[in-house]
């Protein structure tokens, strides 16, 4: 079961003689996870989520959705069979609705027996108590992204479109729908297309990744492989990092810490509620780690992991990019290169990893 | 004060205005539509069209609808053979009338409005699973509530005052089809100048009173802009 | 003297006749007439509120009579141009002499009968005096259809929407649609649809304002007018 | 084939007809923006004078313009005793009837465009250093682009194919008021159906043409949505 | 010399007795940098810009601009009057006029011996080349904000009004525009309002900062002071960091590092084509800090700097910040109790900071 996009559509011919804009991709997702889809302004992000949408009438291709054909060659389903959540780049909330009417809007239009996702939760969830009597002109730029977000997850979608939905939200509000979303993947299994251009929140949500470069799909894959794979991609400076897979192994209770197993070791975090054996996924970022050859004693690090050296990726003149396997993970260490040559970095060395801190996504 | 056939044809007259806006309403929405949407090539040529009943004068136009509903013309001869009689001097030629000569008034301000909505209103609702029937009464129809307003108020207005068409294939029965505009014009023509004056100084009073109110309501419910 | 302008206005159904009239004037004197056409009703608020007419040729007496009441005409001047006839025409209808006036308006196979509005048109009023004296007016009433005038009612009839009407003789002069059956009103059964022209006060010194009058009333003049279906009484 | 006095007549039409939109975009303009914008208590009172010319029978308001008009009118007087003359009768008198009874096609699509832009262009305009003056030309009007074309092609039209008040004020003078329509409908009077349909047939094709041009114009230079 | 900033509206008070939005500021902000406006959706950012700018006629207070008054009590500026330049949240193009006519649309309307900032280089620095041409109506969300800032900067303004100029951009685009920002304040000295989501953008781009809480300004003060202060603000969680202002002391050519000098010592950074002696900014977040007894050795971390504890600030239940004198400067290291006990952390305690990575801003 999977997700299968293919699609080519042509923007207008740009005029003198400026070919116009042409998406071509041909994806094949995993139907269960949020896939992020990245890539720069104006390389056809918004454009792919309208044809899987059915918005662009002119697209050839395929949408498949598990086993729903969308659309092919013979078969082009309308935009409202589609059984699909969008939120705009824009939000376009109905304007001679008040912000409940809206969020009624396609909740009443969706099977009752599907509603799987109810009014108070996403209410309560998105704050907007007291908005529910507003209209919708005079809302703020992220009330109004809350709102269009809200009424895209009440039509219980079989597939929820996002366009950087939270990028007009502050970061709290952002980490509180973080948790949200994420149940749609595991309570709901609901497939998401999520355009985003915080590859924080990419990491934090996604498991698929898509980069799109000029209307192509120039890279797609599993988020942590896109992460740390040396491949024409993201780990490049400041965004380069691991996801690993992890699970809740213990407690320290007196210092409010956990301890998280995963393919290789246990790590230390901050115990923000967790469960024991809960499944969690930690982004550990290359700049927090650092290497020396010896464990370091007398020091606040608290996680120090023995390593071997897979590869030096030379990451721009000062910096290098050193993979690591720790255990059967691979974790990435961004170093200077006068460190690596200090410590005689080279492939197969084993050294310690200490990582300053990992992020619980 | 009123003289009773007076009465008759200002009841005759609202019946007919409030008919005729109704029925221009209930036709001229959905060619309206068809104009803020369509990209076809004859758009233009429908668009001309629609505004030519306003080019002839009200009587003229009245003469070719009379030809047109006699038992010569086509709908004439129409009605005849489907077993019915020709419509001039009837209250439904009277709305057939008003209905053409007003069309431009009601489709164009909708259109207009229509147009000033834009699709993308239209597809998020698509996206949240409203058919094209849903989401045209659902959003489009109360997005363009402005131009329905100008429409309504412009085809009712111009229906009461309107005379050259009505008269013509109206034959001014009293009670039947003579409403008040040919009334107060009767007055006029006979030099009765104090009736003419009262009547019009009733319609007008209506008149305003009615569209107060009308615009009254529309800024008490203000339409949002989009 | 030097040729000189006439403005008239005329009754809308006196128009093609003042038509003729005034090319036979024109040709005659070499003044030049500009020719107003439109309803009687109309042409008395027009000239009450300064409309630059010098001749009003009018479809009654009435209007002429108030107008010299008040001053605003050349006194002396008013006259009875032309006498309207009155005549019942059904034009889908073999031409049938057998039949009497009375008995085509009693028979019920026709619909509309269609008149003009007796309030505003001379030839109307005598319509329906017409119909009153012939005892029908009460029974007919229902199926009346008026025009504003006797032009309209003549559309009426032409376009087969009414079957019926009673018309201006002087329609048939002008129109080449004049089949059918018509039978001409006696006009004992109405008072006489008399037309008055009048020369306005504003006109007073205009010497080829007062040659027209002199013109309609000369023997040429008269010839025409007859010609149009009009009677015109013997001064 | 067209008769001299059709043709004067024909000439005649075309500038009123022009000359009355003009007129009407330069007045209508105004009060549409007014009415657009204000948030005073008496708009909808304004809304609803502005439709008024409507409702009466076009010869009525003729009727009521001419006593306006005329010598002993109002304005005659005032026109007298400027030393002047009173415009009944005048082609002046007849831009100004038609201007008054064609203004409420003209406003109320115009102002219905400017209500649809609203305010937010007009507030980024000013951030650009654009005066009140210099937004309304450059953002308002540009934006209010449909709406000023429905405005003109129903003022036009409807001066076209107006009538009653024409006739009224007018005194139907060939070569000084005698318009188009009039002329057709002393045709239609005077039985001489030949030339009506002639005339008709003409300004109904002329129209159509020009109807047409405009809108393909539109099509051409598509007013953006908003 | 400052930015005076008073200011009162009422927003429509709400249906069932909720009492509406109130903003209510009184700020004093210096006049030349860029200053940072935070806080969460719907706190009243872009209400105070509105203000400011004069789009809100029923506003009550003062605005003053250096020594020009633009509002008091006496006085209301037209806008058009003022010479600012805003970028709305939601871009607000004129769909009328094709890019290149939108962003001449405001450089016709300047005078022109104002004109400090010129098309060619905006055009170029925001990458506006292919679209000049173009509509405005079907750009991208990024390319719309992208026209939308350079449409204001053209307008060569006294004060600029930013408001989330970047929200819709990716990093790549955000980065290649911040050093564009930082002129406008070095070379032009322009005042810059800019309303931001990102603390790593505030951070990056401002010299000061004021928090908005529910209409309210609830703390304002220059950056580095607002991001180490213990007040209510930002010195939370993954936020919490140092900025400091530094110098380019020396270079490492082999290894592409430049030597930083700050008051309290030096800092290696990447060479990214820095020139002696230039004043640089540094920021150094909280969780990169790590703290030893000893210097360790054998380690990547090549900056290891004498401190001293300054105060413990409990962040959450597992972590502490602590703050730390190193020399004159005031830096913050985040560590878990759990290491700050193991390590008898307590004021006035000598450490080594391990600072693994610097942000140059
Ligand atoms: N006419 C109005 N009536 C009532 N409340 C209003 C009105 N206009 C705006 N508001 C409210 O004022 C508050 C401030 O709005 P503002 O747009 O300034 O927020 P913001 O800080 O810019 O938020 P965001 O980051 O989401 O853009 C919001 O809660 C908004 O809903
Ligand atoms: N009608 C059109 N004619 C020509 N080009 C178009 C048209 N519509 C969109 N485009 C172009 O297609 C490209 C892709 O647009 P799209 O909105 O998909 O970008 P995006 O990846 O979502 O960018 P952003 O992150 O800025 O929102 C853009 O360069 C846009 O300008
Ligand atoms: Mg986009
Ligand atoms: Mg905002």
């Amino acid at each position: 079961m999977s997700i299968k996009i293919k699609c080519r559509l042509d923007r207008g011919v740009g005029t003198n003689g400026d070919p116009g804009f042409r998406l071509d991709v041909d994806l094949d997702l995993p139907v269960a996870g949020i896939t992020a889809v990245f890539g720069p302004s104006g390389c056809g992000k918004s454009t792919l989520l309208r044809c899987v949408a059915g918005l662009e009438k002119k697209a050839r291709g395929m949408v498949k959705i598990g086993p729903r054909v969308w659309q092919d060659d013979h078969t082009f389903l309308p935009v409202h069979q589609r059984a699909l959540g969008f939120v705009f780049q824009d939000g376009l909330l109905f304007p001679h609705l008040s912000v409940l009417e809206n969020l009624e809007y396609g909740l009443k239009r969706s099977d009752a027996d599907r509603q799987t996702i109810v009014m108070d939760e996403v209410v309560e969830l998105l704050g907007l108590e007291k908005l529910l009597a507003r209209g919708t002109t005079d809302l703020s730029g992220g009330e109004r992204q809350r709102v269009a977000l809200g009424r895209a997850l009440l039509t219980s979608p079989d597939l929820l479109l996002l366009d950087e939905p939270l990028a007009a939200l502050d970061r709290s509000s952002r980490r509180a729908i973080y948790p949200y979303l994420e149940r749609l993947r595991t309570d709901f299994t609901l497939p998401v297309l999520y355009v985003t251009h915080a590859l924080d929140e990419a990491a934090r949500l996604a498991d698929h990744m898509v980069l799109l470069e000029g209307g192509q799909a120039v890279n797609s894959g599993p988020l942590t492989e896109m992460l740390t794979s040396p491949a024409p991609g993201l780990a490049h400076g400041d965004e380069a990092g691991a996801v690993l897979p992890a699970w809740v192994a213990g407690f320290d209770r007196e210092f409010h810490l956990a301890r998280l197993g995963f393919e290789g070791g246990e790590l230390l975090v901050a115990d923000t509620g967790l469960v024991p054996d809960q499944e969690v996924r930690v982004r550990i970022h290359a700049r927090d780690v650092s290497l020396t050859l010896e464990p370091a004693g007398g020091s606040s690090i608290l996680n120090i992991l023995p390593a071997r050296v897979l590869a030096l990726i030379p990451d721009s003149p000062a910096r290098v990019l050193v993979r690591l396997a720790v255990g059967d993970s691979v974790i990435l260490a961004a170093i200077t290169h006068r460190s690596a040559t200090a410590l005689g970095l080279e492939v197969g060395r084993d050294v310690h990893a200490q990582i300053k801190s990992v992020a619980l996504l | 004060m009123l003289a009773p056939e007076d009465l008759t044809a200002l009841v005759l007259t609202l019946k007919l205005a409030t008919i005729s806006t109704l029925v221009l309403l209930v036709l001229g929405t959905p060619v309206a539509w068809w104009l803020a949407m369509t990209r076809r090539r004859v758009r233009p040529v429908v668009d001309a069209l629609v505004s030519l009943p306003l080019v002839l004068p009200p009587t003229v136009l009245g003469f070719y609808l009379l030809l047109f509903l006699g038992p010569d013309g086509p709908l004439g001869r129409l009605m005849i053979a489907a077993g019915g009689r020709p419509l001039a001097f009837t209250f439904t030629g009277l709305v057939i009338g008003s209905v053409i000569y007003s069309l431009p008034f009601v489709v164009q301000p909708i259109r207009d409005a229509f147009m000033a909505t834009g699709h993308a209103p239209l597809e998020a609702a698509a996206t949240l699973g409203a058919s094209p029937r849903d989401r045209f009464f659902t959003v489009a129809v109360p997005l363009a509530r402005r131009g329905f307003l100008t429409a309504a108020t412009l085809g009712f207005a111009h229906t009461l005052g309107e005379f050259g068409v009505v008269l013509m294939i109206g034959g001014n029965i009293p009670g039947r089809t003579q409403v008040l505009s040919i009334a107060i014009y009767n007055h006029v023509e006979a030099l009765d100048y104090g009736r003419a004056h009262l009547l019009s100084g009733g319609l007008l009073a209506f008149s305003f009173l009615l569209l107060l109110a009308v615009h009254f309501l529309n800024r008490r419910f203000p339409v949002v802009r989009v | 003297a030097f040729p000189e302008q006439v403005h008239v206005a005329v009754a809308a159904n006196f128009a093609d006749c003042l038509d003729q009239l005034g090319t036979a004037f024109e040709e005659s004197t070499g003044h030049e007439l500009i020719v107003s056409q439109g309803s009687t009703g109309k042409h008395f608020a027009q000239i009450k509120a300064g409309a630059p007419f010098d001749v009003f040729f009018a479809a009654d007496s009435e209007r002429p009579a108030l107008l010299e009441a008040d001053g605003l005409t050349v006194s002396g001047s008013r006259f009875t141009y032309a006498v309207g006839r009155l005549v019942l025409w059904m034009p889908r209808a073999e031409p049938d002499s057998s039949t009497s006036v009375v008995e085509v308006l009693k028979s019920p196979g026709y619909r509309h009968l269609a008149i003009a509005n007796p309030r505003l048109a001379p030839y109307g009023l005598a319509a329906k005096q017409t119909l009153i004296s012939l005892g029908v007016w009460v029974e007919l009433e229902p199926r009346l259809v008026m025009g504003q005038s006797v032009g309209q009612t003549w559309q009426f009839v032409a376009t087969g929407n009414a079957q019926l009407g009673l018309v201006a003789q002087s329609q048939f002069a002008a129109s080449e649609n004049s089949s059918g059956s018509w039978w001409d009103i006696d006009a004992d059964l109405h008072d006489p649809i008399e037309q008055q022209a009048v020369l306005m006060l504003s006109a007073a010194e205009n010497a080829a304002a007062k040659m027209l009058m002199d013109f309609v009333r000369g023997p040429e003049a008269r010839l025409i007018i007859e010609t149009y279906g009009y009677t015109v009484p013997e001064d």
